[in-house]
Parts: C-alpha cells; structure tokens; sequence
C-alpha cells in the first residue's frame, strides 16, 4: 500500500525531500515498516533514523511510537523533538 | 477561532479586547508572549526561522486548548504563534486566558504554553555569527509538561 | 518606573513594548489584567469606585515587586493599578513581567498578584441594583498569598 | 504627644472624617493607645473598632499590629481588609 510520507526541519534538510510516497506491503504495515524502507537507504538515512536518535513520529498529524499500524494513503511524519514557542 | 498561525505580527491588546468583549462575566485576563532574543546559548542571534507542520499544528493547539478547557474554569484562550522569519525584539508567539478569578486563568496559560511547547510541531533555526542552526528541545521544557500530568487539576 | 497609579485606562500592548525595549534578551512576557465584572456575588454590576491610600499604595506595590525581584530571575516588572470610578469591561489592573524564560515570569507575575491582592491598600465599592456595597475581602486571596510564604522560591 | 490618624474606606464613611490629629500622653506610646482614645467615642467607633473586628492597621504607612510603638507626628491608619486588584 501506498503510505505518504513528510520529514520537517532538519530531517527535511539532511534527507533534501520534504514529502514522497513510499510503497509498503500489506503484510507490512506498521510505522516500523516504513522506518525499515528508509533506513535501507543508508547514508544519512541509517544514522538520523537510528533507533537511537530522538526523532517524533506523527501518523495522520498526531505523535505516536512506532508500532502503530497504517492503512493505505495514511500520513507519516518524521520529524525532531519541536522547538516552538 | 482560538488558534491562529501567521506569519504576521500581533497586537496583544486587541487580541485581548476581542477575546473580552465577547463575554462581560470575565474578571481576569493571563496573558504569555514569547520574544526573539538577540542571544541564545552563548551566540548572537541575527534571525530566526521557523518551520512548521501545516495542519498538524492547528490540530495539536486546538487539541491543547480542549484540554484546558476541560481541565479549568476558564472562559476562553487564544493562541497565535507566528512562522517564517523573524529577528530579535520580534514576538513569536500569544497565549492569552479569561476566567472570572485569577488562578484558573494563570494556570491555563502556563499549561498552554508548556504543551505546546512540547507538543506543537514548531521547529527554530537560528541564524548566528558563526553559521546557522536548528535549535535543541531543552530538557527543562519536557519537565514543565511532565508536572501537568502528574499535577491534579486544580 | 515599576509602579503607577492612575485614573485612566492602559494600553497592555504599548506597556510591554516599553518594558521589552529596554532589554534585548527577553524572551518571556507574562501579564495579567483584572477586569471589572457585570456581576459579583449574584448582584449586577453597575459601577465600581476604588479608593486607596495615597503613599503607602506606591511603597507597597514597590515592595512587593523589589521582593519579586529577589526571587526570581526576572528583568523588569510593571504594576499599573487604577482607582476612581470603573464600569464593567473596565480594565482595573495590569502587571508584566519580563525573564529570559517563561517559568520564572508566569511565577513572578502571579506572586505579584497574589501580593497586591492583600497587602497593597486598595478597596473597591460596588453599585449595585440594590445599592451601595463595600466589596468584601476573599478568604481565598489570603490562601494564595500564604502558599508563596511557605513555597521554596523556584 | 500627637499622631495623624487616617481611615479608609468603609471606616471612613462610617466615621464621616478621613484624617484627625489625636494627642496621646507619652506614657501612651503605642497603637493600642490611639485605639482606645477612639472606642472611648463609643457608638460606630466602639464597634467598628472592636477586638472582634478585622481592621488593618498601617504605621507610617507599612502594616503593623496593635502593640507597635509610635513617636511624634507619626501616621497611623486605620483600614478593612483591602480588596484591590
């Protein structure tokens, strides 16, 4: 399925891409998922979305942990701890 | 509307005016405004950018302020946080809360501002004299919120 | 000046920006207004008159915010508070604090409050429908006075 | 000797004066001394003043007790509980 995929701030300018489609099996279908797809890339994929960096998740625009599952055309956001205010 | 995001300035007073004139039982009105500063952990600030989460970031304040509407006796809240670029002096953002008597009023405002200061996807980049930077989330801001939800209500 | 007393309204906007100017590393602005309400213990309001004690009104609003000062780690702090003849939606009183975070100016401005609210010599007479009335001195003012005594000050 | 004597708000409209001047022997040195002068008048001043009655004193213009000392031309005031804000 079909999964939309958004990374802001930093991660939006270390990945330069603001927002693609990342296409996952129906058998996998968890925010981990997704994570596995990016982090194969390598490069500065595998280092800022390592399990030990404090990135946020937001599916559909609420912060979840990972093992949330996702159904088709949901919206993943990756993104650092916020600094509004 | 209770939240706004723009990437203008606001005038704290009318805000307050607005939100007042709506309701002749108010007797107090807490207010926060965050400001640019012109120093951050030891460097000069020249500007500041921010970045946000369009439509995640209407949702997460107006949830937020559901929230202290159920947790307090409070009239009303506006937040407006402003985005794009802005320089020391520039204000970033206004909670402002009615209540009839104080305390609700100042512990609603200092709640809005500690959740949103953790859960509001907003994110600085600062520009300095020695380049630029993303700003770190500070520890001490996780606390504020941690206390509320450890904290009853009242 | 960090305290003024006076007859007529106060523009809040204008009041921070003056106080902010003087100081390029604040980042916090917390402030409270008091407002006069349409309606106080079950009686309809229809003008309130604040009387006060000329001198000792300035020396213990000044007090109180030198104590503030001591406190917290605060830049500046305004009390502006009004007397004479107010109607409802009247602003009565306005206190800012600035600090280069948030917690120590939403504590601050709150102490404050909580200070002039029983130590600083005014008194409000209401008209009412039914009359005249001196407006009644609130058991839970002195009990949030009382928890700053006891509290640690951060 | 004497002391200026001030009242406010509800004390003073029930007074029907907001400052007089009262001479106290200097063996009577102390609030308590003026306060007895004044319920001495009897009728709104002996109730207003009572024991039993929540009044504030000011000397000089901070608050004090009844047992505080007074000396040549000080002010005291006398006042209710204060309901600004």
């Amino acid at each position: 399925m079909e999964i939309k995929v958004f990374f802001f701030a930093k991660l939006r300018e270390v990945f330069e891409i603001g927002h693609e489609v990342i296409v996952i099996t129906d058998a996998e279908n968890k925010v981990s998922d997704v994570l596995n797809v990016l982090r194969q890339r390598g490069d500065v994929w595998r280092r800022e979305l390592d399990e030990n960096k404090s990135f946020r998740i937001a599916v559909n625009q609420e912060m979840v942990s990972d093992d949330v599952f996702l159904n088709e055309a949901d919206e993943v956001a990756f993104f650092p701890p916020v600094t509004g205010g | 509307m209770s939240v706004r995001i723009q990437t203008e300035d606001f005038d704290v007073s009318q805000e307050m005016l607005a939100l007042r004139k709506k309701n002749a039982k108010v007797g107090a009105v807490a207010s926060f405004v965050g400001v640019v500063r012109d120093l951050n952990d030891g460097e000069d600030i020249s500007t500041l950018e921010l970045e946000h989460y369009p439509g995640m970031t209407e949702r997460s304040l107006e949830l937020i302020v559901t929230e202290a509407k159920a947790r307090w006796d409070i009239y009303d809240a506006l937040i407006i946080h402003r985005v794009g670029v802005l320089r020391p002096l520039d204000q970033i953002v206004l909670v402002i809360v009615t209540s009839a008597h104080r305390g609700e009023s100042f512990k609603a405002c200092e709640f809005l501002m500690d959740y949103l200061k953790t859960r509001a996807p907003f994110w600085k980049k600062e520009q300095t004299s020695s380049g630029e930077r993303w700003v770190e989330a500070r520890a001490s801001d996780a606390e504020a919120a941690e206390r509320w939800a450890k904290a009853q209500s009242k």
